[in-house]
Parts: C-alpha cells; structure tokens; sequence
C-alpha cells in the first residue's frame, strides 16, 4: 500500500493528552475528507488507545507515547499507539470484553470499543517494554494527495 | 453540569466530553450531590455530552454501584446512537434503565 | 521555568500538512484556556514557519519538519519549528521585510508574521544542515495543569 | 470561489482558507476569470476567509502584477482586521485599495 501522507506525536502520558491525541487525530483524519461518523469512530478508538497508556503503562509515575497515523492510498488510515511501560502479559486475555486489571472507574471495554469502532485491531505486547496498538480504518472520503 | 432535585429524583444534566481526564470531576460532583439528597433514582442526562469513551461506561458503572448500595436506582438518558453502542457493551441494560 | 507540557510532531514537508500542523498547535495552545486571538496568532506565526521548511528548506524534494511545542508554567507557549534542510545563510537578510529568495508567489513577509504575532522569534540556521525557529508567546488564559 | 462580473469589474468572492497550500488553486481560478473577462478592475472580496498567513499578500502581490500589466486595478475588501494587519506590512496600500 502506497503511503501518502502520515505523522508522529509523541507526549507525556498526562491525561489531559487525551483530549489532544484525540484533536491530533482528527485533523490528520480530516485531510481526507472523512463523514463526520468516521471521525468520531476514529477519534473514540484513538482516545481508548491512549488513554490506556496513561492508565495502565506507567503505573509509576508519567511515561511517554507515541502515536503514528498514516494514510495509504485508498484512504485506509492506520493509527500506531506505542508506549514503554509494563506491557500485557496475556493480551487475549486483556482484550476480552469488561476484562480490567484497575479499579471501580475503568470498565473494562476499552479494547471492545476499539474493535468496535476501527476496521482492525492489532495489539503487540511486550512485558516491561511496552505495548504497541495498531489501528486501522478505512475512511470513505474522498482522496486528497 | 446541572444538577436537579425533584422529590426522590436527582438529576444530572452532563455537558462536554467525558473521557478518563474529565471524569473524576464529573463523578465528584454527582457523589456530592449523591450524598447531600440521598435520592431514590439518578438520573444521568447525556443529551449535552459531545464526546465520550468507555470511561463513560465507567461513570455510569460506578454511580450503579453507589446508588444500589443504597437501594436506590440508575437511569440513563439522551445517549446519543454511537455513545448508546457502547453503554450496551457493558451489559448495563440488565441492571439500569437506558431511555 | 517548570514544563508543564508538551509534543513533539514529525511530518513530512507536505503542504497539505500546513493546515494540519496549524490544526495540532491550536488544540495544544487551547489546553490552557486561551483567548481566540491568542490561537489565532500562534496558529499564523506557526503557519509561517512550518510553510517555510516545505518550500524553502528542502528544495530537491520531501524532508522533515519537526515541531516541538512547550507549555511552561505562567502560561508562555513555545513552538520550535526544525528542519533538516538547506539552512539559511545570512539569517539578518532574511529576515528583512519583503525579503525572498522565491518566486512571485512568496511575499517575503513570513518572518515579519512571525514577529508581529508572537512575542519573540529566534532563528538559527545551519548552512546544508537546517534551521531552527523558536516562536515564544505567553497566553493569557488561566493556567491548567 | 464566487466569481462575479458586472461591466468592467470582476469580482472574486474568496473563501476558506489561505495558506500556500491552498493559494495556488485560488490563483488559478482568478487568473483563468481575469483572462476570460479582461476586467478593467478586480476585486478580492475576503469576507468569507476564515484564516490566511503571508501567502495571501503574495496573492495579491501577484494578481496587482497580473492586472496593472494590462492596466487595470486591484481592490481588496473585506480583510479581517489581523488579515489587515499582515497585507499592510507589505506596503501594498500604496499600490491598490483597501477597503
Ligand atoms: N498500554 C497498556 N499497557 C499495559 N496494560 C494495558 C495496556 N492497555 C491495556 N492494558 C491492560 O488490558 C486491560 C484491558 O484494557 P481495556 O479493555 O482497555 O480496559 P480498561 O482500560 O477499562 O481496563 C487493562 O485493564 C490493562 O490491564
Ligand atoms: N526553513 C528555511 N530553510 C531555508 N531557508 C529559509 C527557511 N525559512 C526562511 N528561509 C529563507 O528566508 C527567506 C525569507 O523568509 P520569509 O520571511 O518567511 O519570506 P518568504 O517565505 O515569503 O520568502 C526565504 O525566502 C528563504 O530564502
């Protein structure tokens, strides 16, 4: 697939980052004239993504995170969230529905509403490395070079 | 957000995003007045709500549980389409009301 | 002065990417409550030197264009805006008003812009190795952490 | 893009934004009028641009070449006072109207 045009933003794992990665989105989204329901569907699947790294990767204390997008011709959008903290152990096991290793404020469906809302998910798992999250969705839109 | 006592009714009128950074001061709010009214049923108003992830689902989940500790009950409201998908992930609908 | 927060963006010197680097600093400087004017400038000033590194700095072709974006305590903003390109040689002259070493279509104002709506611009330039702008603007919006 | 022509005056109702991305399509279409029609006058109207950096006094710059090359003027109207702002660094007041 022929790339056309893509980014990368790296930031701390601050969450008011996640509001940002999610506006970062869009507007690269945006350069392909999506509907609007895609870039909401991208944006809800970029924001569980990153705030998943937030939350789960550096428990102790702020780490960074890396986000690449990419725009392939035809309009297929792939969205890498990668960070360097605990990883998954059992990645099966972390990506089944309401499955959550934290408390009462996280339910559990993070990566149920990824698959949801992007055309694939891929997760790659590292323990004490990092976790790396691929998401890919192709947007209607008309093509932009 | 607004917050409306009618009777044993409380209701909370959310706006913005929801997301993990803006939630705990949405939950922090709702507990308060949770805990000043004692009310028979929450309402959680979403109609105002432009953006949310799984961490509303969270919110949601969590004022169950604190309502129910009290024999109270949940009941959720103007969820637009996309945000209902994902409510109804959560097998939610078995133990509150969603309209 | 204490960092409150920051990004870093790697693109491609695509002009289409002038609109989304533009798009990337605006929802960063709006973290912290700005007015809209403040955004505007900001997104002006960045504009100008992010379309510098496509259409000055990389004359054979495609190249990187780095932005950093630094939030520090008392609200001041700054944006450093790199590439790797030709570098500027006499960065005095180039910063002259009206001065371009380009065709008709570029007016020479671009570092005039940048001076006009940010508080401070300092550029250094490395002949065949690139160039580096540092826009620094306090926001007066109320501070978030 | 509007265009309008009314007797000797064409006008061009720009719209969007101007940046050097977008500037060079926004040039064409008034260049491709300005042949068409042989105005004596050509306005750019910018009421409806929503953002434009030095890439639209270049704009102008080229099109006030364009047009007293054939001895007609160029008008400007409608600038934002920032947009203003940044075509009156160029000096250009002295050679076409700003309204
Ligand atoms: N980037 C990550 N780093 C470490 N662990 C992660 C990461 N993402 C997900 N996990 C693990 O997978 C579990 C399920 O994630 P998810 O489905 O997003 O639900 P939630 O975030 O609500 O717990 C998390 O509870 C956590 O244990
Ligand atoms: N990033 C850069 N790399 C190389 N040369 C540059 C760069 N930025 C500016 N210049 C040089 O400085 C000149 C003046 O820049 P500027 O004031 O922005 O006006 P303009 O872009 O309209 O030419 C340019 O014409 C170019 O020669």
């Amino acid at each position: 697939m022929k790339k056309i045009n893509g980014f990368r933003l790296i930031i701390p794992s601050k969450s008011v980052n996640e509001g940002f990665s999610r506006a970062v989105t869009s507007a690269f989204a945006a350069l392909c004239d999506p509907t609007v329901e895609e870039i909401c569907d991208i944006k809800t699947a970029v924001s569980e993504a990153v705030t998943n790294c937030i939350v789960h990767a550096y428990p102790d204390g702020e780490g960074t995170v890396y986000i690449d997008g990419t725009l392939y011709e035809g309009n297929v959008l792939k969205v890498k969230i990668r960070d360097r903290g605990v990883g998954i152990a059992d990645v099966r096991q972390a990506m089944e529905p309401l499955f959550t290793t934290a408390g009462d404020d996280r339910s559990g469906l993070g990566f149920s509403v990824m698959e949801s809302f992007s055309d694939k998910v891929s997760v790659r798992s590292f323990p004490d490395k990092g976790t790396v999250v691929t998401l890919t969705k192709r947007l209607a839109g008309k093509e932009k070079k | 957000m607004k917050i409306n006592v009618n009777g044993d009714i409380l209701t909370a009128h959310l706006d913005g995003e929801i997301d993990h950074h803006s939630a705990p001061s949405v939950r922090n709010t709702v507990d308060e007045a949770v805990f000043m009214h004692s009310p028979k049923k929450l309402i959680l108003d979403f109609s105002d709500i432009t953006f949310m992830d799984s961490s509303g689902v969270g919110l949601i989940m969590g004022r169950y549980k604190l309502l129910s500790g009290k024999n109270g009950t949940v009941e959720v409201r103007g969820l637009k389409k996309r945000d209902k998908r994902i409510v109804e992930m959560s097998g939610l609908k078995k133990l509150i009301e969603i309209r």
